[in-house]
């Protein structure tokens, strides 16, 4: 029997986590002499008090729904993917490929043969870390950080040799204008007010919203995700059923790979429309918190990428008005995954015991 | 007698992990210089009272007296200054270290490692000599078999000066004879004025050896009797609390055709131990065919490479046809397609996903059924929940609610959940390992009807267990294995216990006195290497 | 390449060693006892911060070694704290430590000293100074040896020679030691550990400890020995270069010290594409040498060159309890 | 109000940002004004920060570093009536003031510098990025220290190549070093915030070395030759100054307008000898007079003195 009822362990904790994360992050902003409270009315201001504001914090969501869910259905088969950073890096590049030297007739196409293109190059550099860990046993943690470090590399090898446009920066060419996704400000033009006028939020975001549901169905829906939960919960269980473990790790890896490839539909050819270096800006790292704080689940990631999305845009604005570094951004973010990820008993352990008490009382009071 | 202080006395024990009350209030006094058995079911708390005796676990509640005086054990260092040492059931080393470290583990001399070792190489020299308790100091507990690891354990408490030692089910993963060899070191401890508490689940092994022995159940102490004043039947029922009928009722089997032949099987494991030897046998339609042996001699993997999760060479034939053993087609649902259904002998770790809802396990293994479907993609959950509160009813699962998650039930309705996605699928073939492991006594007997009625319905049994009593008493055929390797086969009524036993030590049973004395005699000089693997 | 070249880039190659050897040894304490630590980068930036800011601020290099090794081990007691006492995973531990120290340093930084998430610039006694060894002037003729023993041997940190030292110590604690016996038994089998009277806890903690104070002296290296102040980001991606080295060296001290002295190498190469061009006849892609340890740790990992086995139970946490 | 932006290293760079940053203070002081300033932490956030500035009627607003050419090209039609500059790069748009600086000239006179302050007859350079802004730089200090002397050894190395390689001191100490044991005497780093590290480095190991873009001879007074000067102060303080009528197009800044030069203070006042001044200052006016070209290696992607 659990020793807590459900909505405790998917809301209270995870709740509680975020608010010890966010007195945290307040006494830091205490201490570097600043006014948390001013700090979060700004945030709040700059996030969600405009269209433009809200332009920005679903762009960032977006980013981060792709690098959720990869981190999330990794984690479904019991594997830790650090590499969503390398992954969408190279998703990129997957991205600047199509886009660059297909002639698209119209963004529509484009966005497919973007998405599928993204998805295979970031399911490419899941693959081999994925294989070492089947066939291999090498811990896909591991692989994957060295994995984010040549990613890295690679990127930088094309950008400055092959895809290098003229001039100073390494990166690509600018794509041509057939590949140009609708952005928000295009989409919701009412010729006299302009919705999220100069946001970068654009159509990738009802992507990702497709992508969290096709995600829900398939862990909770299909055969293969049945065998992915299975294998997740116990390998010895699974290999009894007759799931082999090399093909769920690696469709998993695969699967985790190719969304967090996709990420770069939304950052590459969405809004900078060329491919330039530092492209992810460590959106694969905050899918970890993502994924922690949703608890591995479509909505709880999209629910968690929003939050995340207005902490970055918030952020954002906070940086610009006040002497307040965007770092901070970091440090909470570290702060959410050391709450929700590692220090997760440290909530868990007192509620648990007060429910037990409390089912104690209960049951003490029915029989006496 | 009244004046000695008793070397042992727990008052009041209480112990919760979570919801679960594992121990109730135990009390429980053990005199100097005996043998104190306890006995109970699975789960009925006796590792755990003896692990809070050792400062492993901390009680809730109670206190603890050693000889007399009020002890707090909040630690196993406690414990071992006390004079306390205990073998788990699950023993406690460090593999890729060498006897003489994992002695010394702990009781270091100094801050240096030589001389604590050079002592302990003496100190070894003399306390196998004193106990018969012979090891190669310089070897890695991974490569030494089970026996060598009991006597390190053994070895370890003793050279930490123990004067109470607790052993909890020692001889499960022992032989007979090594067992016997294993009595006979407690005997000399109990002669060297020690005080030795011995958790076991055979009876036999309580009347054998013990002065007094107490019964636990369901976390509660229900009774602490004299053994020379107890019988067998006694005690099982103090355990179950109620009277028991071991004997199962059956008619003599209708042997059919042949369904499973299986033809020098051989398996290799990643560390390149060869597991199966050589196996082959076959198993006819209404025939139940019991594999006896030890924990650990060949019996899982012989079930993993039937059920399909084990690589292996060999022949194996289901109903005439040739199974592929290696390739990509060898798997768990090949076999299920081909009409095998398998019970695994550990059903929290295979059988079931502990965290998945009834209904969910119900298509384990299955979710490739075509009545499971919705879709080419989709899964019809709703068909499968159906499903289960239907083969709930028909298996007395208790509670029948299909959206419990299996780790909700108890262990004999885990078993049940199994046993009913398995035998509902009207297989060929079952497979089943350790059918009643941990299930009391009432849900043993439905679980050992529903094997007899499958047989009877004209299907192929092949049953590994390690009780024999089990193997006995359901088998139509039995097959002993040793060390990888089929010893023998016998029929239940023309064999017995002993004449298992030996086989299962690994001996031919042909001048069976004779035999029996020399493989005493050589376990005793070689220090009992019988367990080392080869 | 003539021996002075070879002379100098064994020199960087020992300059830019240092830190991973110390980094790398601290990661092998901590795994040793079955914590993995995938933080070693992020409490090397705070070392390396703390160190610097400490030293700047007293201008003694001694009170910021101290300071950051002060810094390194308040996160190495958050890591002991999520994964020994609350039981949390030790690989989002280290993650969240990572960010942790790339987020603080700066907004720290930025706060106190206003220089764009920087320390100032160190001098004389704030930093370390290369210390020169007895009679290296006077040997420094004698053929071969002399360059070898004034050029390479003589003349760094003090702190280079206590990472050096570290080699051959760690072997000993570890392995001729009651400590050493403990810490292995408990990253193998901690039940064994307990059930022997010993504190899992306790020993962890230790090793987490030690973790911290190595990493602690290889952030501060950085900064006050061979920087001579804090940037942002200044690790530079070393912790995991020192990881990679650990599963490299396959947690061995003195394997470690070979890996390190490896990477180090490759780092030193690449700032030398004139000589690799010279030796191997065609130019080499910078990128490709600083990304070498990496590949070469896949290729470790993937077992084509000997198995990297890790501690048992290493990464899980000691659970009695359900 | 003007604002300005700041390039990632940060406006306390003690280089390029901060020679910005001087020129806005100097402007704020001098007129007793106020801007805003902004220094980002990623790309990404470019075109959010000047769009930031530009709904918030910040006018002209005033960016320093290539890098935001682009978002700058992307934003500066939908606010028409904001003027903006850009320094160090070309930006094509009616409101805005491209600001672009000779660095090869200033480069070419520091370079003749290092080489006649060199005793070894080998100087070296340390870039940051491997972009051709750099090489630019490179290529202008080695045609200087051969004008000195044709027999001058110049080494160039590169930092890395990605931005990373602005922030690099550790790897910046170790090119210096490198630099030395091939003979370098003279090091000039035009790599941001990895310049710390050359010349600490050089200042450390008793050899000379020169700045860039800011004043930077006070960071090891009697160490550093020179800095050579890129008054981004300047362009900083001459659009600022503007204000909203700020005039757009090309602007050009070098020897000729005092855009770029060397820099002579109380700190290196002992290491140039009154006949090194005397014959740079000779080369600076002969530029100024279009009598001295040098080669810009942007024009072509060439270098007639250095091969990268
Ligand atoms: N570490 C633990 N955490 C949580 N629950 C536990 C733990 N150890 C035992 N239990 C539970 O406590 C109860 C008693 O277990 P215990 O191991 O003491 O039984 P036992 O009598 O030794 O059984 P067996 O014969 O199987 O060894 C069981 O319900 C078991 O599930
Ligand atoms: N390790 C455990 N963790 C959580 N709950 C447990 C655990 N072990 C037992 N339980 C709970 O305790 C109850 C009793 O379990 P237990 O296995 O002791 O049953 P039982 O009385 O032996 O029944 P059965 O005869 O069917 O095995 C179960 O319903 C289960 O919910
Ligand atoms: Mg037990
Ligand atoms: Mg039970």
């Amino acid at each position: 029997m659990d020793v807590m009822p459900k909505w405790a362990d998917v809301v209270l904790i995870p709740v509680i986590s975020i608010l010890l994360a966010a007195i945290l992050s307040a006494l830091v902003i205490l201490a570097i002499g600043e006014n948390p409270w001013e700090a979060l009315k700004l945030m709040v201001d700059g996030a969600l008090g405009s269209t433009y504001g809200w332009g920005y914090t679903l762009y960032y969501a977006t980013n981060f729904i792709f690098t959720g869910l990869a981190v999330a259905i990794a984690f479904h088969a019991r594997l830790f993917n650090i590499g969503g950073e390398g992954q969408a890096l190279i998703g990129g590049l997957g991205v600047a490929i199509i886009c660059l030297f297909i002639p698209w007739p119209h963004w529509t196409f484009a966005l497919l043969g973007a998405a599928i293109g993204a998805a295979l190059f970031g399911a490419a550099w899941a693959a081999i870390p994925a294989f070492l860990q089947a066939k291999r046993g090498s811990h896909v943690v591991i692989t994957t950080i060295m994995f984010n470090f040549i990613a890295a590399a690679v990127l930088n090898y094309f950008l400055i040799g092959a895809l290098k446009a003229p001039g100073m920066e390494p990166a690509t060419a600018k794509f041509p204008e057939a590949t140009h996704l609708p952005s928000f400000q295009d989409m919701f033009n009412f010729g006299e007010t302009t919705f999220f006028r100069g946001a970068p939020a654009n159509i990738t975001f009802f992507v990702a919203l497709a992508a969290c549901v096709a995600l829900w169905a398939l862990i909770w829906k299909t055969r293969l995700g049945y065998e992915i939960r299975s294998f997740g919960h116990s390998e010895t269980a699974a290999k009894y059923a007759g799931i082999s473990p090399t093909k769920i790790i690696m469709v998993a890896m695969l699967i985790s790979g190719a969304l967090a490839g996709m990420m770069a539909i939304n950052n590459v050819q969405g809004e900078a429309e060329r491919l330039v270096l530092n492209a992810v800006e460590g959106a694969g790292f905050i899918g970890i918190a993502v994924a922690l704080m949703g608890r591995s689940h479509p909505f709880g990631v999209l629910l968690a990428a929003l939050l995340f999305g207005f902490l970055y845009q918030g952020g954002a604005e906070l940086a610009l008005w006040t002497s307040i570094p965007r770092e901070l951004i970091i440090v909470i973010q570290a702060l959410v995954i050391l709450f929700t990820g590692a220090l997760d008993n440290m909530v868990r352990m007192p509620l648990e015991r007060l429910f037990l008490s409390l089912r104690r009382a209960k049951n003490d009071g029915r029989t006496v | 007698m009244s004046d000695v202080a008793p070397a042992i006395e727990l008052k009041g024990i209480s112990k919760a992990f979570g919801p679960v009350q594992a121990n109730k209030d135990i009390s429980i006094r053990v005199m100097p210089g005996t043998i104190h058995g306890i006995i109970g079911e699975n789960g009925a708390g006796k590792s755990t009272l003896m692990s809070i005796l050792y400062g492993f676990y901390k009680a809730d509640a109670g206190e603890i007296f050693i000889s007399g005086r009020k002890t707090a054990i909040p630690d196993s260092q406690a414990a071992i200054a006390a004079g306390i040492g205990m073998v788990f059931q699950h023993f406690k080393l460090v593999e890729n270290f060498t006897v003489l470290e994992n002695v010394i583990l702990g009781a270091e001399d100094s801050g240096l490692l030589r001389p604590s070792l050079s002592r302990a190489r003496r100190e070894l020299k003399n306390l196998a000599e004193e106990y018969e308790l012979n090891v190669d100091p310089d070897a890695l507990i991974e490569e030494v078999g089970v026996g060598m690891q009991q006597r390190v354990e053994i070895l370890k408490a003793l050279y930490r000066k123990a004067d109470i030692l607790i052993l909890d089910e020692p001889t499960g993963v022992l032989t007979p004879a090594e067992a016997d060899h294993l009595f006979r070191i407690l005997e000399n401890l109990k002669r060297e004025g020690k005080t030795i508490i011995l958790i076991t689940h055979k009876l036999r092994e309580i009347m054998e050896i013990t002065d007094t022995v107490s019964v636990m159940r369901r976390g509660e102490m229900t009774a602490t009797v004299k053994t020379s004043e107890t019988s067998p039947p006694e005690l099982a029922e103090l355990m179950v609390g109620r009277k028991v009928l071991l004997r199962v009722d059956k008619v003599p089997a209708q042997i059919g055709r042949k369904i499973l032949e299986v033809k020098d099987l051989n398996v290799t494991d990643d560390k390149g131990v060869h597991r199966l030897k050589g196996v082959s046998f076959d198993v006819h339609a209404g025939e139940i065919l019991g594999i006896a042996g030890v924990a650990g001699n060949g019996q899982s993997e012989l079930l993993e490479v039937l059920g399909g999760y084990e690589r292996a060479t060999g022949l194996v034939k289901i109903n005439g046809e040739e199974i592929d053993l290696t390739g990509a087609k060898s798997d768990g649902q090949s076999r299920r397609a081909r009409g095998i259904s398998h019970v695994p002998e550990d059903r929290q770790r295979e059988g079931l996903i502990m965290d998945f809802h009834a209904w969910e396990n119900t298509a384990f293994g299955y979710h490739h059924d075509a009545e499971y479907q919705r879709s080419k993609l989709f899964m019809n959950n709703a068909a499968i929940r159906k499903d289960t509160e239907e083969k709930m009813a028909r298996f007395d699962v208790r509670p029948p609610d299909p959206t419990l998650e299996a780790k909700s039930f108890s262990g004999g309705n885990q078993q049940k959940i199994v046993l009913a996605r398995e035998i509902e699928q009207n297989p060929d073939l079952l497979l089943i390992g350790q059918p009643t492991r941990g299930v009391d006594i009432g849900a043993i007997e439905f679980i050992h009807q529903q094997i007899v009625a499958l047989r009877d319905q004209g299907k192929a049994i092949l049953l590994v267990s390690v009780e024999l009593e089990e193997i006995l008493s359901l088998s139509d055929r039995i097959a002993v294995m040793f060390d990888g390797k089929i010893m023998g086969e016998r029929m239940p009524d023309k064999t017995d216990e002993k004449e298992l036993g030996l086989l299962m030590a690994g001996m031919t049973t042909e001048p069976r006195g004779l035999l029996h004395e020399a493989v005493e005699a050589q376990l005793a000089h070689a220090g009992g290497d019988a367990g080392k693997e080869v | 390449m003539d021996f002075a070249t070879l002379l100098q880039m064994l020199d960087a190659t020992l300059r830019l060693a240092t830190p991973l050897l110390l980094a790398c040894l601290a990661g092998l304490y901590s795994e040793r006892a079955g914590i993995f630590d995938i933080g070693l980068e992020g409490k090397m930036l705070a070392a390396a911060f703390l160190s610097a800011a400490i030293a700047a601020v007293s201008g003694s290099v001694w009170l910021g070694l101290l300071a950051g090794i002060g810094a390194s081990m308040i996160l190495s007691a958050v890591h002991g704290l999520a994964s020994i006492t609350f039981r949390g995973n030790q690989l989002i531990s280290g993650v969240a430590i990572n960010f942790l120290a790339a987020g603080l340093t700066v907004v720290i930084a930025q706060s106190w000293f206003a220089q764009g998430g920087r320390t100032p610039q160190l001098t004389g006694d704030a930093r370390f100074n290369p210390i020169q060894l007895p009679l290296a002037e006077t040997l420094q003729d004698v053929p071969i040896l002399g360059p070898i023993y004034y050029e390479l041997i003589s003349g760094h940190t003090i702190l280079v020679y206590v990472a050096l030292l570290m080699v051959p110590l760690t072997w000993w604690i570890l392995f001729r030691t009651r400590f050493g016996l403990r810490l292995r038994a408990v990253g193998e089998n901690p039940a064994a550990v307990d059930t022997a009277g010993v504190s899992v806890i306790w020993l962890r903690f230790a090793a987490v400890g030690i973790c911290g104070i190595l990493c602690g002296i290889a952030g501060a290296y950085l900064a006050t020995a061979l920087q001579a102040g804090f940037v942002k980001d200044m690790s530079a991606g070393r912790g995991f270069i020192a990881l990679a080295a650990l599963i490299f060296a396959k947690w061995r001290p003195w394997y470690a010290l070979y890996a390190c002295l490896l990477f180090g190498f490759l780092q030193a190469m690449s700032l030398r594409s004139d000589v690799i061009e010279g030796v191997v006849g065609f130019q080499v892609n910078g990128q490709f040498l600083d990304v070498l340890p990496y590949i070469l740790t896949v290729v470790i990992l993937a077992g084509f060159v000997g198995k990297a086995i890790p501690p048992r139970a290493g990464g899980e946490p000691y659970v009695k309890e359900r | 109000d003007p604002a300005i932006l700041f390039d990632l290293g940060g406006k306390f760079d003690k280089s390029f940002n901060e020679s910005a940053y001087n020129g806005a203070q100097r402007w704020a002081e001098e007129t007793g004004g106020s801007y805003a300033e902004v220094e980002i932490q990623s790309d990404a956030q470019r075109e959010q920060a000047i769009r930031r500035f530009a709904e918030s009627g910040a006018n002209p607003i005033v960016m320093a570093g290539f890098s935001w050419a682009t978002p700058l090209a992307e934003v500066a039609a939908d606010y028409p009536d904001t003027k903006f500059a850009i320094i160090d790069m070309v930006v094509e748009a009616p409101n805005v003031r491209s600001v672009v600086f000779n660095e090869h000239e200033g480069s070419y006179l520091v370079g003749m510098m290092a080489a006649m302050a060199s005793e070894s007859g080998t100087v070296s350079f340390v870039g940051g990025m491997d972009i051709p802004l750099i090489r630019k730089f490179a290529c202008g200090y080695a045609q200087g220290a051969m004008a000195v002397n044709p027999d001058v050894t110049v080494i160039a190395n590169m930092t890395g190549t990605t931005p990373a390689a602005w922030n690099d001191p550790v790897k910046g100490s170790e090119l210096t070093l490198a630099q030395i044991s091939q003979g370098s005497d003279v090091v000039f780093a035009a790599a941001g915030g990895t310049g710390v590290g050359v010349l600490q480095t050089a200042a450390d190991q008793d050899i000379l070395s020169i700045g860039v873009d800011a004043n930077q001879n006070y960071l090891h007074p009697g160490e550093v030759l020179t800095s050579m000067m890129k008054r981004v102060d300047n362009a900083v303080y001459e659009a600022m100054s503007q204000g909203e009528d700020l005039e757009v197009g090309f602007n050009v800044m070098g020897v000729a307008n005092e855009g770029v030069g060397y820099a002579l203070d109380e700190f290196n006042a002992e290491l140039v000898p009154d006949e090194m001044k005397a014959t740079v200052d000779a080369a600076a006016a002969e530029m100024a007079a279009g009598t001295l070209a040098v080669h810009d290696y942007t024009s072509d992607e060439t270098c007639p003195a250095l091969s990268f």
